[in-house]
């Protein structure tokens, strides 16, 4: 135990005089840029510290360690910040006040567009449920909660009715046919290219069977025996092939991301590539 | 009346919501709109909430000495420094406005971002672990999943050209053809469910989110 | 004059809306071509009416093109529509379009500030003003008016959506009516949900906790209430076992549900002593710092059991993969389509998308759930006859049918 | 010296492959850190070493960029940022190209955002690209930045009728009618090419169906790999063309680079990423055959 905590001390020693020596030369690299002192050490150090982080964060793949939990920690607290000044700023001074205080947009130096009794609403709504933090007073949050909730039920009812139902059922009507001129000349054109004729029937086939076998799969109120079970063991199969897909597609796509970082690290940190 | 209120409000609010969007008329959009703007202001008042309970959990630790307790502290700092920062209008250390302010600026770009953008990154690591533990032919609908992503990978690693045009066909057709069968499926379903359950709450068939009493 | 009729039809092939491209070359051949341009031939049957479906301040004006506009003299190069108050009043500039238009929707703003506004309930005067290269030179229509635009109280273009809303009600009604009545409803099996019982009592043998995870959405988001109702049922389990349950929380709103959905089960199962506010606690608004926060408690509690309900973006492979990791069993459930693929991957046991919304009915049980349910199950097998009937009909180039799903905005 | 360094790396990763997949034939499991350590091996190798290799331009491509080389100088691009800097190593390289090859074209560009962060990238492309390679090109004549509207889908429907109800000045306060750029330009529709990059909410597919599908206007798009698949049903109707993830920026690159000589030289992150993309997903790969091998011989062991 002594043993463990000694060698700890160490890496945070070792992992401090790197950070130091990152921050000097560093330092001295954009000082030799020819900029101010302070603004050299200043800016050493904000690019030094999201090394850090960044390095810190990583080493979580290896196993859970202080300096990913410090990173974690901080990045909790400065998040959560960061979200109610930005909320503060853009919605309560930027949407609020305008309407409901003259004085208040003054001091803000937003502009006033007119005292609107309709915005004290959403102000007694919030206050409403703030009362949650009081024992008495904590059924009252719930009227705010019932307000939140039946007014997005509405809107998502109707949004998904529309959108997801409708308008998909509706792309879902394809010809079983494409382009029919009767026995001869269909089969005349068997091509295989994408925009020939069989390819388009079969395409329209697979998609109309991966829907029907799809859906019967969704189904819940039917035991998935005898036909309903092969339809809905299709309806799986074609699932599991789409989820393949598309987690074979993003592979490559994540990638970049790791590039974007490291390439912070090893350019704008260390400067070892251009 | 504590649970009956509520109830009322929901289904009246979302009945509204509902026939509102078969009415065009100017006043049925004018309500409309205002509900839009309340949302936006209610959650911003109720982050308060969250804030009230990061603190005090994260006192909580300080105070008892929980382990990890040092690293709260750290969340209250970070929390109380960006709050000054973001805040400071009239005093203005180092600039004139909250959100403009240097420090809060600086450590948004060099603390922020970078953590965010690595904890994506680790996405990259991830999927690589997944794919090593999970693409394995176990069963019948383990090896369609592992197939589909081999396909597809194939397609778009131009090292492996020689695996020809007619894989990039099938990873094409793939992409076009079952993918859309089966989005479109989930789609559907999703939707009723959605539809569904909105219908539920409206009717107050729904109402475990308002707990009892 | 052959050049220029070439240059139009050119134009007209291309498709592109180039008035004023039109315009510059018509011009520059006006200068070689020294021939004054003849006065157009008017527009004819100019008609306005009030924009169908609308809030309003929007009129509808159609009419028939000029014999002169790709036809005759072919000196048409476009059309001015000007509005007036009164017939022989002022007439104002409202819109100019390319040779060959034949409609246009002359909206207004609503608001009373905006310099667009077009009040409703005025009378006004329209004309159609056909024009040539030569801006000396034009013809104007006959004035049509008075016309009024005024808003409507229905929008009749999204009919087909009235009947599907009114069509599930009623569904929905009777059977939960029937299932009211004592008919007994089956529920297909869901395995992820049946782990769920299984996954409660190794963590009690473990000694272990339950790691909930309510996603990204917010209170409101309708996976998100389908999520509540399995937290509820998995922390009465918990409560009646006496393990320990952990609920970090994105959304401030949804916390405050979450609180309520755990103190309401813990009271249910007789515990509710056992209770305390911490279990379910507040993390952060953004996005990677929870995912942040959450990985690091499930490395340093190692719960036994992780259970990923609600919506979930980029950060569902991140979580399933560190809990893989910390070799917890991981049921999961979201309607985040995009995300199924990484959670079937990395997860013992996946919801796929409208399973999550059936779980809360099945583990509910209640007549009232299950009827709603079954009415789910109608409407797929309407989606299902529809699509037959849209397969076959479009075969036979009916498309009316299809045309019967169309939603006006 | 550096080739001596690749060569090295590269003979570690196969070799360790190689080992790997010796050590799976009596059925062992690899530990998540050692895929963990050749996957930041392998991406970070051809970063260190700039390993690049030529990329061949697929249709989809190849249709964007046949449509900006077929039209006629001075054609109307209208180039929309819809992403924020958490998308942009994935975006960007694209955003950057178009911007390039329209101007080396001589097409009139028109720049906007739908999304909040999208202005920001705007003003930055501005700065470090047109201004710095392209400085004969003049603001207000040759391209103009409108910037960011919120409203997403409702922007769209409006500019596609008249862009002056929405936008009344650029995003530096200019009156859109002083701007030469703007002259006979009503709305959308007057557009040659629309190009929307960025895959998210609103992206790509609300361009195609609030815009390009309703005004009949030529629309392509560029979007992260993630979401690439969604829109493939939408190429070629309604689609002209679509650069999906890195892969698809690099092949636009290559093909700047191909047809236009001023371009040799021009940094090419899409290229540049493609090498640890490559080389990344040759190594998943490797793993996921690892693993199954393993699987199998546990398992025959065990029966």
């Amino acid at each position: 135990m002594e043993g463990s905590k000694r060698l700890s001390a160490i890496i945070l020693a070792v992992v401090i005089a790197l950070f130091l020596v990152s921050w000097i030369v560093k330092g001295l690299a954009i000082s030799d840029s020819g900029a101010a002192l302070w603004f050299s050490v200043r800016d050493a150090f904000f690019i030094t510290l999201a090394a850090f982080l960044t390095l810190a964060i990583l080493s979580f793949l290896y196993k859970d360690n202080p300096y990913y939990k410090f990173a974690e920690h901080l990045f909790v607290g400065v998040s959560a910040a960061y979200w109610m000044c930005v909320g503060f700023w853009s919605t309560i001074v930027g949407n609020l006040f305008p309407n409901i205080s003259e004085s208040l947009s003054g001091y803000f130096d937003v502009p006033y567009k007119g005292f609107n009794p309709f915005y004290f609403i959403p102000l007694i709504l919030g206050i409403m449920l703030l009362m949650r933090l009081s024992a008495r007073a904590g059924w009252m949050s719930r009227w705010a909660l019932a307000w939140i909730v039946g007014t997005t039920s509405g809107l998502n009812l109707i949004r998904y009715l529309r959108t997801d139902f409708i308008s998909q059922v509706s792309n879902t009507f394809v010809p079983l046919l494409v382009d029919w001129k009767g026995v001869g000349p269909f089969f005349s054109d068997l091509s295989l290219s994408a925009s020939g004729q069989f390819t388009m029937t079969l395409a329209n086939w697979v998609i109309f069977v991966g829907v029907f076998t799809g859906l019967i799969y969704f189904f819940f109120s039917k035991e998935h025996k005898g036909f309903f079970g092969a339809a809905s063991r299709v309806g799986i199969w074609v699932l599991m092939i789409t989820f393949g897909a598309s987690f074979g597609y993003t592979v490559m796509g994540r990638v970049s991301l790791l590039v974007g970082r490291l390439t912070y690290l090893f350019r704008d940190w260390l400067g070892l590539i251009s | 009346m504590k649970r009956q209120l509520p109830l009322a409000l929901v289904f009246i609010f979302g009945i509204f919501c509902i026939f509102q969007y078969f009415v065009p008329h100017e006043s049925s959009e004018w309500i409309y709109e205002f509900l839009l703007a309340w949302i936006y202001i209610i959650g911003i008042l109720t982050l308060a909430l969250g804030i009230w309970s990061l603190i005090r959990v994260s006192w909580d630790k300080v105070q008892h000495r929980r382990p990890n307790w040092q690293y709260a502290l750290v969340t209250l700092l970070g929390l109380f420094a960006m709050i000054t920062f973001g805040f400071d209008y009239c005093r203005s250390f180092f600039s004139s406005e909250g959100l403009r302010n240097y420090m809060f600026v600086h450590f948004f770009d060099y603390i922020l971002i970078p953590i965010q953008a690595t904890m994506f990154s680790l996405l990259a690591f991830f999927i690589a672990s997944a794919s090593y533990r999970a693409f394995r032919a176990r069963s019948l609908l383990a090896s369609l999943l592992l197939l589909a992503a081999l396909v597809i990978m194939l397609r778009f690693n131009p090292y492996l050209g020689f695996v020809g045009e007619y894989m990039e066909q099938l990873a094409t057709w793939l992409l076009n053809v079952p993918n859309l069968a089966a989005k479109r499926a989930i789609i559907v379903g999703v939707g009723l469910g959605i539809v569904a359950t909105s219908l539920k709450v409206i009717l107050g068939i729904e109402r475990n989110y308002l707990g009892r009493d | 004059m052959k050049l220029k009729t070439l240059i139009v039809l050119s134009c007209m092939l291309l498709g592109g809306s180039v008035f004023s491209a039109a315009q510059e070359v018509t011009d520059a051949t006006a200068l070689t071509d020294t021939a004054a341009v003849a006065a157009p031939r008017p527009i004819a049957d100019l008609f306005a009416r009030d924009s169908e479906n609308d809030h309003g301040h929007s009129l509808t004006l159609s009419w028939t093109i000029s014999p002169d506009d790709g036809a005759g003299q072919m000196n048409v190069i476009g059309y001015e529509l000007y509005r007036a108050l009164s017939p022989d009043g002022e007439f104002e500039l409202r819109g100019k379009f390319p040779f060959g238009a034949a409609s246009y929707i002359d909206v207004g703003a609503k608001e009373k500030e905006s310099s667009q506004y077009s009040p409703d309930h005025t009378d006004f005067y329209y004309k159609v003003r056909a024009l040539t290269s030569d801006p000396e030179v034009f013809t104007d229509s006959e004035i049509f008016g008075p016309v009024q635009s005024y808003g409507q109280w229905f929008n009749t273009g999204r009919i087909p959506v009235l009947v599907f809303v009114i069509g599930f009600l009623t569904t929905t009604v009777i059977l939960i009516r029937r299932a009211r009545g004592g008919a007994d409803l089956f529920v297909r099996r869901l395995p992820g949900i049946e782990a769920v019982d299984e996954a409660i009592g190794r963590a009690t043998e473990m000694g272990k906790p339950i790691l909930y995870v309510l996603g990204l959405g917010t209170a409101a988001d309708i996976a998100t209430i389908a999520s509540y109702t399995i937290l509820g049922r998995v922390a009465k389990k918990v409560a009646e076992y006496q393990t320990g349950l952990i609920v970090p929380c994105y959304d401030p709103v949804t916390m405050t549900v979450a609180q309520e959905t755990v103190k309401t089960a813990y009271a249910d199962a007789g515990r509710p002593d056992a209770y305390s506010e911490d279990m379910v606690y507040f993390v952060t608004q953004s996005q990677f710092a929870y995912v942040a926060a959450v990985n690091g408690t499930m490395l340093r509690e190692r719960p036994a059991t992780n259970i990923y309900m609600g919506k979930f973006f980029a950060e569902s492979l991140i979580l399933a993969e560190t809990g893989a990791f910390a070799g917890s069993i991981q049921i999961s459930g979201t309607d985040e389509i995009a995300q199924i693929p990484f959670f079937v991957v990395a997860c013992d046991y996946t919801l796929i998308g409208e399973e999550l919304y059936a779980a809360s009915a099945y583990l509910g049980r209640e007549p009232l759930l299950l009827g709603s349910l079954k009415a789910q199950d109608y409407a797929k097998a309407a989606v299902i006859l529809l699509a037959i009937i849209g397969f076959l009909t479009m075969n036979f180039g009916l498309e009316g049918f299809k045309e019967l799903f169309y939603i006006s905005n | 010296m550096s080739s001596v360094g690749l060569i090295i790396s590269l003979f570690i990763i196969g070799a360790g492959l190689l080992w790997l997949l010796i050590l799976s034939l009596t059925g062992r499991e690899v530990e998540r850190r050692i895929v963990f350590l050749f996957i930041g091996l392998a991406v970070s190798v051809p970063l260190l070493f700039n390993i690049t290799f030529s990329e061949r331009a697929t249709p989809i491509v190849l249709d964007v960029f046949d449509k900006l080389e077929d039209l006629p100088p001075g054609s109307k691009v209208l180039l929309s940022y819809d992403y924020g800097p958490s998308m942009a190593p994935e975006v960007e390289p694209m955003s950057n190209a178009f911007l390039r090859h329209s101007l080396a074209k001589g097409h009139k560009l028109y720049l906007m955002a739908l999304w909040a962060t999208g202005q920001s990238l705007v003003a930055t492309a501005v700065d470090s690209i047109i201004k710095r390679e392209f400085p004969d090109k003049v603001y207000g004549e040759d391209y103009v930045n409108i910037g960011f509207k919120a409203g997403g889908t409702g922007v769209l429907n409006v500019i596609i009728t008249d862009f002056r109800k929405m936008y009344l000045t650029d995003v530096d306060g200019l009156d859109l009618d002083s701007l030469f750029i703007f002259d006979g330009v009503k709305s959308l529709r007057d557009m040659d090419v629309l190009i929307s990059i960025g895959g998210g909410f609103p992206g790509v597919k609300e361009w195609v169906l609030f815009a390009g599908a309703p005004g009949n206007i030529p629309t392509a798009g560029g979007c992260a790999a993630v979401s690439a698949p969604l829109l493939y049903p939408y190429y070629p109707r309604q689609l002209l063309g679509l650069l999906g993830g890195i892969k698809g920026a690099a092949e636009y690159e290559s093909e700047l680079k191909k047809r236009y000589p001023r371009f040799e030289t021009m940094p090419t992150p899409g290229i540049k990423m493609m090498g640890p993309q490559t080389l990344a997903h040759l190594v998943v790969m490797a793993f996921i055959v690892i693993g199954n091998i393993s699987y199998f011989i546990s398992r025959r062991k065990r029966s």
